[in-house]
Parts: C-alpha cells; structure tokens; sequence
C-alpha cells in the first residue's frame, strides 16, 4: 500500500526527521488561510498517488495569495495523469543550497534490505545512477545483523561527503531504516533530502510503500486503507479480493493466476483490446466468479468475454457455477469463452456447457483467443489495451 | 530422472488438517506421491487421508524418517514453522502459501541458505515429477514423463506449457515453481543448476514474467555454464510493470524488470525467446525433445 | 530498576497477557471501595521492592470487608522486612487449578538470554529446580537469531505439558519476550503463572527489571523512578551519583570501584563494623568527594573513615582537595585513614597530609586498616555490619 | 613474556579527542605503549597527544597498520563502535566504559566471538604488560615486571593485588582486567587458557567477586587443564550479593554465585584460595614466584 505524501510525511515526523511546516487542504479557501499562517511564498502539492507528479505540473510555487488563488483552483479542478485532485499539501517554501536522495527498498535478487544515496537528488535522480554512478551508493543490510550507522557513514565518506553532513545524515538514514522496520516498508524513499541554508537536513518529500501482507501485523497506526483506490472498478475487485486493473479495450478477462493472466493478456493484445486484468488468486468459489463476472460487466461495452482458469489449488467447478448462474440471471448474450483444466476439469466442463459458455479443451491459451476471436470479430481498429487511471465508473 | 525429488523423497505435509492441505494430501497420494506425515499443532496422534498426524516436525521426521515437506500453513505462522522445520532436519522445503510478508520472507530465506535447505516459494505451486510425485498443488492431469525441466514464476503458466508440451508429446523431466513474490527463497540460476546437472533433462524451459531481475540474473549464469538449450517466455509485454520498487529499485538495478530487458539479457545468453506460450511446440519438435 | 508488581502488571497487561482485575490503593477506605467494586473475596498485596514479600506476610486474603478492614489496617501500619508499606494491590482472587512457573533472565556465562519454564510454581521453585529438576525447562536464545514460537512449543512439550496449554502458553512466553526486549529487562518473571477452572492462563504476579544503563533509550513509558529508594542516605547516593549502601556498623568507607569497596568491607569486617559501602565510580572530582564526606557523615555515630582510592582514570589528587575541604569547613574530629595510590599519588598524599589524614602508602588494605584500627579501637563488639532496609535517616 | 599485547600491538585509541581519552593517551604513551592513532568522527586530520587522529576506524588501520583498539567512547555509542572496528580488521579490542546496556554486550560479544576478536570488558581497566605497555587505564606505579599473571573482574582491585605483589619484590606477566559488568566479552576460563599457554607465565592469580558464575566456570577448566598454580581471591563476603537474576537467574546457576560457593569450586579445582589480599605475598613466596 502506496501512502500519500502528507501521510508519510506525518509518519516522519513522528520518527524524528525534519520536515517542512505544512497542512492538508481540500479547497482553495483552506489553502489561502494555510498560507496566510505558514507565511508566502508557500509550495502547494498535489496528493495523488502516481509517479512524476511534479513533471505533470501537481507541484506549485505561490509567492502570494493571487498566485495561491489560481494555483490552488487549477489543481482542484485538473487531473495529474488522470487523477482527479482532491487534497493538496500546503508547505513552507524552505530555502534549498543542495539536494540529496536517500531510498531504501528490497532487493529481490540477494534477498536484502538495501539503501541507496546520491549527492545529487530530484525528479533525475535515475537518469544520474546511468549517467554519474560515482554519486551513487548503496549498501546491502544482512537482516540478521541489522542496521548500524557506521555503516551509513562508511557508505557517505565513500561518496565524499563533507564532515559536517555525516552525523545529521547518517542519523536520518537510521530513522529511515527504523520507518521501513517498523512500518515494513517496501520502499522508503526522500526525495530530495535537502541541506537548507542554516545547515539543516531536511526531507521536503516522503514516499511510504507498505508491504500489504503485513498490513495485520503493523501495530503503528496506519491511515486508513479505505478509499485509497480512485478508480471504482478496481476499489471493487480490492473489495472482493481479487486483482483488477482497468483497461481500455473490450474483451473482459478473468484469469486464476498473475503470470498466466498477463499472458492471456498479451494474447488478446495480438487482435483484439483487453477491458481489463482480473486475477482471482487461489480462492476460487462460485460466488466468487459471480462477483467477478459482475465486476467486469460493469463495463458497457464489452463485446466478449474470455475465462482461463487451472484447477491445481482453486475448485474450478464451483467457479463453473457461478459464473453460469450470473449469465443466467443476468441474460449475458456477448460470447464467453472458458479454458478451464487440471482437477475436475471434466464437470467444470460440463458445467459451463450447460450455461452457453464456449468451451476450449487444450492447453494453448492462443487457440482459446482464437475461438473467442472468431465469435467477436475484429472490432475498432485501435490501441491496444493499457491502464487506465481514471475509470469510467458505472 | 529429475531434480530435488527421487525415489527417496518422504514428504510431510505442514498443515495437512485443513481445508486445503488436506484435499492436496489427498491429489499428491493419488499421484503416487511418498507422503508419510503431516503436522498440525494440537492435532497430533489423529490422521488425514491415511496419513498420521503429528504435533512437531520433529517428532513426525523422527516417527517417519521424512526428509521433504510442503507448506499448506496460514501465512501468519509460516516463518515460525519454517525455522522449526529447518531445526528438524528437513532439506526440501515448498512453500505454497501467498501473502507472507517480505520481512519473513528475507529471514527465511537466509536462515534456509545459512543451513543448506532447498526452499522453494512462498506463491508457489510447487514440484512435480511426472509419474513419480509432486509436492504442491500442480494439477495432475496436464503433466507427462520425458526430458524437458519447466521453471516457471507463475504457477498456473507452469501448467500452461507442461499442458502444451505434452499435448504435442513433449514430456517434462521436473516441473518447478519458483514462487511468484517479489523476492522468493532460491533464484532462478540455483534451480537452472540443478537441471544443467541433470542427466536426464535435455533441455530447460523458463518462464517468466515482467518485474524483479531474475531472469537477467539467470542469463549470465546461462552464458557462463549452461550447456543444454534453454528457451524462455516473459509475460506481462502488455502489463503495467509487476511490484514496482521506486527510484531506489530502478537505480539499483537499471533497466532490469522490463520485459524488453529480459529478452535483450536473455538473447545475449544464447537462450531461444519465445514470443507466445504456443512457440514453445515448435521450439520442443525443432530440437527434437520428447 | 526493579519495577512494583502493580507497574509489572499494567505493561503485562498493555502487552495482551491476562492478569487479575486489581486496583493499587493506599489507604484502608480506597481499599474497602476497590473490594465492592470487584467484589469479595479479594486478595490485598503490600507493594514494597522485597524478595520473598508472601512468607513475610505481605499478601492477605480477605471473604468480606471486615477481614480487608483488618488485613489493610495491619499491613499499612506495618514493615515487610523493614520497608513500611505504602502502597497496596487490591486484586480479585481468581479461582486457581495448577500454577506453573515462567521466567527470563540474561545468562551472563553463555552471553544469552534464557527463557525458564516450570509445571511447578509459586514461592518453593527454586527448591522444586534442585528436588525435581525434571520439572524445569530452559532454553537459551541466541541474539542474532531472535525467540520464535516452535522454541517454546518444543520446550513446554519436553516437560509433557498437556497439548491444550501448549499454544496459550507459548503465547505467553512470546509476549513476555517481547516485553523484555522492549524493556531491555534484566528479569522478566510469572510466578505463578496460573491456570484458572475455566482453562484460561493468567499472571497472578509480575516481576520487572529494567536495565539502569539502557534507561535512558527505552521509548515506552516508565514509571517514574523518583522516590523508588526507600532509604534516604541510599536515595542521596543516587543522586549524587554513586553507589551507597547502608550498613549497621560505625566505620565510614568512600572506595573507588566495587570490588576494592567489598574488599574494603571484608578487610575493616575482621576487627570493626562498616557503617555504608560507598563506590565513587570512574567519575571522581572534588565535588564529588565533598559530597560523599557529606553523605558519609550523615550517620551519627561514626568512629572514623576510611578512603580507599585508586588514581587510573579517576584524578584522585582533586578528590583529596574535596576530603580535607570537608574536613576543615565541618571541623572532623574523627580519624581519618587514606590509602591513595596511582597516577599522581605523591601529591594526592601532600594534599591528604595538610588536611590531617592520615596516610598509608603501601598497597595492602589490610595494612591501612590496621592504622584506622590502632587510632580508634575495637568499639561495641556486635555483629559485623549487613545490609539493612530501612534508615535511620538523617 | 605477555598475553593479548606483545612487540608488535599498534594501539588505536577510540574517543581520543575526548577527556578521558587524551589523558589516558597520555598515560599510554609515557608508559612506552605503541599508540598509533586516534578515532574520533568528525576530528579526522587534527591529532592529540601528538598521535594522528582518524575519522573512522578503517582510515585509522590503513594509515598506520594499527591491530588492537582501546575505547573511551560515551557508553551510547559503543555497540556501533565496535561493530566498526571489528569490520576494520582489528582483533584485540578493550571496552573500559562503564554502564553499557546489557543488549548492547550481548550483540557485541557474539559478533567478536563469531569473528575471532578477543574483546575484554565492559567496565575494564584493560591490559597491562609492565615494562612494554599498556591499553586502559593501569595506573603504572603499581606494577613490575615479573612472571604472574593477574586477571581481575574488579579494576582497582587488580591494582591492589599487583601493588602487593610489586612492594613484596614479585612482578606481573601481564594484568588483565576482564570487566565488571554482569556479561563481559570474554569468560574468565578463556584467559587462564592465555596465561596457561604463555611460557613467561609461572602462575595466575584469580580476583573474583561475589554474583555471576564466572569462577565456577573457571574452576571446571582449571580442573581440566591448568597445569600452573592458581590462587584466587572473591571479594564481597560480607555484601549483598552482586546483580541477582531473580529466581530465573537461581535455577538455572544453582548455589553459584555466592562466596561460598565460589570457594568450595575452586578449592575442588586445587586453587589456593586466599582469605584477604595480603595473602597473595604468602602465597606468592611459598610458591617462589617473582
């Protein structure tokens, strides 16, 4: 779960790492009576959970209430990258000699906890570890022996800090390191991490990635999980517990499994437009694919639908049934095409039959799309299907 | 004739009472799997499915002389049973189970390498050798004998090409998943080994998926000792990238993760991309595998 | 720092294991309205930071006001091995099938902590461990490795613990480790962890200590540990930051470092009677000399001192200065013995000399102690000096 | 002729810049002990005592091939420290601050066990070879050179044996202060087994103290092993008893811990245990040290 960037910064503060004075606002009303007690010029951010949010204009200077006005308003009521602005974080604009980057994430291949700094921080933070490594380092935690700070001051020397930067510096990486425990971080991230002009460190940004399958354990308070999802479609699949991602073709997809959802999708993606991802995981039961059926026809247009499902984990003659009984209450007439193998991969055929669903019976996932193909049609001539930010809602 | 199970393979089933452990106990016996034991804490001294039931993992290695076990355990003790499977002995450990955390997931993975067991997981479907056994949840019926070893990242696109394969009379020497979480308890290139050492695997099938570096990792080992051909499938060309891990991910691995890097590392390794599961027939009959 | 059972029990509690419904209560009337709100019978428990507080009869059961009446009026106007009672628990009185015994304590040989468990408990365990020691279990964790659950599970199944108890049980040790961890405990102790007639297992006692050196870095709440010396002279020596122990004899002893000061004590106990053992610590000044002359001399009857110091890291020339500073400003008439040997020696003994004291310059204590004993003789022959728990006061 | 320090110790001082750390720095030098450097964060480039100072531990090791460390540093930031210096390659390591958290040394002490450092203290007044050096805080008047070892728990106490020893013509292999606190870096039994294998040692006085089971321990070793005569002295009959470790602490050592019981172990070992310091001059003649 991604945190928004007043969220983490709370969270920081909590845990002893300066950060800029600041409030959350929701109308430009609020904004200007934030920054009349903050005091001009003040930066205002806008809180959407998507990358490069300064690039696509969410991040504005205001060197008085005027330029507030007509910052604030055009961020409540624009979209960055297709998300709707509903908060914004006043800040102090505070006064920057120099940006750094500290991150932290797992490194999935040596199965460590690893922190990354660079002298030089910003929204080119990549394009510097290709371009200038010598500013980069990064070292790898065994999880066994923990974090120290010698470790942190090692790793700045190496990149050749300046001595009076290393204690305030290596004691935020503690912090950090301290957060991402805790809070079961899978990514921990300043970006910038700034000198300001009296010599302070500072993180003017807070990213908070925490790992969903630990959300039950974390005994810190969390902010709410609830509304988290802009798009209705996919806060419905998170409902319901599976994985949604809308798309915007018109072939509707349920598949039990990410790797072989992503490649019916790939498939589809040969000749026809995919509407969404829909991965069940190993909880199939037949309401479950009811649901699920429901959730992908929320979309008004789909021409045809494709279900890939095995039967290792999952008993995919119940999901059989569900899906047939939402076609029959619900008089579904697109065509719906189902390869469904492993265990009793025979009823579940037998099952599907009976409710008009075209049946595949070999593995090859192309022959089913093919099936499926030849039942549809080409359709608009168009893009292939690639997420959405924005839903079309019901 | 396969790796990491044989004909001396004796499994325990960790959480072999419930719902789930309990209904694949009854699929891998079918199969003809050797399982002598279970363990659910509490339940000791009753059976499931004909298999007896004990409270620890020691007291069924010692009761049994098991060696293997499979993981049907609630994600919230999996850790814990995981170090007191490693205490009891036992060298093969598969954990099927989603949604462990990653924190667990690093201390058991060190833990397991600390003490030289072969874990496979968490997320995953598990082992299979066709007509000999299978530790996991591998559907039966899409399996068959022969010399082709399948990794797979994706459970159910496991049992896509095995299905594939064997369709076009292609059988499978082993079939292993490796775990579908962003980080899982041996690498790609640990299990490529195991097959390259392997008399009775003639060539090696990877499938991956966008996302993590497991891949390019696995090319370099493929470059510098693999022997046998190797082909590969990426999914995800379509997909908005797997678990992303921010700026510090990127710069920590650069253009790793992308399908488009996968197939570049992979190509440069000698390994055969497969552009759709379905090429995966003709790659088999063009190197004449059975 | 050793902890009250009533503070024990409420980070017991806040920490998810069961204890008895109990409110701290200091005087007869609250202890009288605490009972008819739990309701009879109730168990009434001084609150006082002695061992073996149960024989002494610090623990009273009472069926109705009037035996609580009786039970509460006895103990508060009463001493449990010399400390006056000034606080008591009022606890329901849970109905008790079997009580075991659980603890944690850090095996200082091996360099771990060791969990001890027990199907025996209450106040003979330490027989039981020498009678049946089949009855006790002990693990020991390492560091690096962490406590988890299976460790506990295996060791209640060693001792044949039926199988119902194990899990609740394991949970208990598991809660109790991570107190300990957090807490930075010394000892963490259940004795008796009991097992009530409907099944449940709950501390009906709780034992605490806390680490003095890590308390300035424990980040959970405290109780406060102002006021926790009973003795006044003890109570001073910790606030001017040295180790002080009042004893019954009349020989005043200021001693730098431990196990000089206990040799001191052994060596001045063959022929006279210690009147406190007094430990500077490696932070000697003259202040802090004055200060222990004054503290010292708080006792009335004192027949003479004796300094026994060495200079390694402490400058032992500027103790001397705050001795006969002392010694002049309130006019010592009593003999006073140094030994002082090490860096600076020779002008440390000037110093000492112009103040009147008498100095040895040989290494022996025996020898010193002899000086002390020819100036002021063999005294009231009584028993060698020992500890004792309560002051006389200043 | 000495254990831990020989001709070829070059000495770091840790927390040199601080108050104690020059003037013990001082101390060091006068007393002819090879100190080569200084670490202080932040002071890097400056030098005390005319000894170069070093920002970090490693820069120190490069810079002048230094191999023992003796640290003043605030008790705080001692486990951080060490872990550092033993990463530096540095194996003999003194702690003479007191009051460091127990978790702290416990950390510390697995970490120099697991890496093959020889770590003395906490609350150590560290090592001292008469004649040849020093690491710690040893007030030089008191000692000789001599062939008895002395190994104290308690600092001023080892001075005083030493001091005896001196003034009755007997001198010191080497003093070594093993530290005070309840678990120290290393177990006494492991510097008798120095004192036992170094051919200028004749004999080793033992200075205990009443709590823990450090001499009890020692006495099955020197039972076992010791070929050398030992006396021992335990300090704090007629105290309360050291640290006590509640009951846990009670069942797990039994009756040691208490003076009587240190006695009663280390007479069974064939230890001459002295009633009063003084004694050691009786003991030593007896035995006819110098």
């Amino acid at each position: 779960m991604r945190l928004h960037e007043y969220e983490a910064l709370d969270i920081f503060e909590q845990n002893h790492i300066p950060v800029p004075r600041r409030e959350l606002v929701s109308t430009m009303h609020d904004a200007l009576h934030v920054a009349g007690e903050i005091g001009y010029p003040v930066i205002i951010k806008a809180q959407v959970l998507v990358g490069g949010r300064g690039l696509a204009g969410g991040i504005r200077t205001a060197a008085n209430p005027d330029e507030l006005k007509e910052a604030a308003d055009e961020l409540f009521t624009s979209e960055i990258k297709g998300m709707p602005v509903r908060k914004a974080l006043v800040c102090e604009k505070v006064d920057i000699v120099k940006e750094f980057y500290l991150g932290m994430t797992v490194d999935g291949y040596s199965g460590k906890p690893v922190i990354v700094v660079s002298t030089e921080g910003g929204v080119l933070i990549e394009e510097t570890a290709r371009t200038s490594p010598e500013k980069i380092a990064a070292i790898h935690i065994e999880p066994s022996f923990g974090y120290y700070p010698y470790q942190a001051r090692s790793l700045l020397r190496m990149l050749g800090l300046e001595q009076k930067l290393i204690t305030p510096w290596s004691e935020i990486i503690g912090q950090l390191y301290h957060i991402a425990t805790r809070y079961e971080a899978l990514i921990a991230e300043i970006n910038p991490l700034v000198v300001l002009s009296n010599g302070v460190l500072m993180a003017v940004d807070a990213v908070l990635e925490v790992d969903d399958s630990a959300l039950s354990r974390i005994r810190f308070p969390l902010p709410d999980r609830v509304d988290r999802i802009e798009n209705p479609l996919e806060r419905r699949g998170r409902e319901i517990g599976v994985t949604y991602v809308d798309l915007d073709g018109d072939i509707g997809l349920i598949s039990s499994g990410a790797g072989l959802g992503m490649a019916s999708m790939d498939i589809i993606g040969q000749k026809m437009k995919p509407a969404n991802f829909l991965e069940t995981g190993g909880g199939i039961t037949a309401d479950l694919l009811y649901r699920c059926m429901e959730l992908i026809m929320m979309k008004p247009d789909l021409r045809g639908i494709f279900i890939n499902v095995y039967g290792g984990i999952n008993p995919i003659h119940e999901g059989a049934k569900g899906v047939i009984r939402y076609m029959q209450e619900h008089n579904v007439k697109i065509p719906v095409v189902a390869k469904a193998l492993g265990n009793r991969q025979e009823e579940t055929w037998e099952i599907f039959k009976s409710g008009g669903v075209h049946v595949v019976t070999e593995a090859a996932t192309e022959k089913a799309v093919d099936v499926l193909y030849k039942l549809v049609g080409p359709g608009k001539k168009t893009d292939v299907g690639r997420p959405k930010a924005k839903a079309k809602g019901k | 004739m396969s790796i990491l199970m044989n004909d001396s393979t004796r499994v325990i089933v960790q959480g072999i009472t419930g719902r789930i452990g309990s209904a694949q106990t009854h699929w891998m016996l079918e199969y003809g799997t050797r399982v002598v034991g279970g363990v659910t804490p509490g339940k000791g001294g009753t059976s499931t499915e004909g298999v007896p039931v004990f409270n620890s993992v020691l007291e069924a290695v010692k009761q049994t002389g098991a060696n293997a076990s499979v993981f049907f355990v609630p994600a919230a003790f999996v850790l814990d049973a995981f170090l007191e499977t490693i205490d009891a002995g036992i060298k093969l450990i598969v954990i099927v189970p989603e949604h462990i955390p990653v924190k667990d997931v690093l201390r058991m993975r060190s833990y397991a390498i600390e003490k030289g067991v072969f874990a496979l997981g968490p997320t995953t479907p598990g082992i299979l050798v066709p007509g000999m056994g299978k530790m996991g949840i591998m559907p039966a019926s899409l399996f068959a004998p022969g010399r082709v070893g399948i990794i797979s990242r994706s459970g159910t696109l496991s049992y896509e090409f095995a299905g594939i394969l064997s369709e076009n009379k292609v059988g499978q020497s082993t079939v292993v998943g490796m775990g579908a979480d962003p980080v899982v308890l041996r690498n790609l290139a640990d299990i490529l080994e195991l097959f390259e050492n392997d008399k009775d695997t003639d060539a090696v099938i990877v499938v991956g998926e966008v996302g993590g570096e497991q891949e390019e990792k696995a090319a370099g080992f493929i470059a510098r000792q693999m022997t046998k051909p190797v082909a590969a499938y990426i999914a995800g060309r379509y997909s908005p990238q797997g678990k992303k891990m921010g700026h510090a991910g990127a710069i920590v691995r650069g253009s790793a993760g992308t399908v488009s890097g996968k197939h570049d590392a992979l190509k440069a390794a000698g390994v055969e991309v497969l552009e759709s599961p379905i090429d995966v027939a003709k790659w088999a009959k063009k190197n004449k595998l059975k």
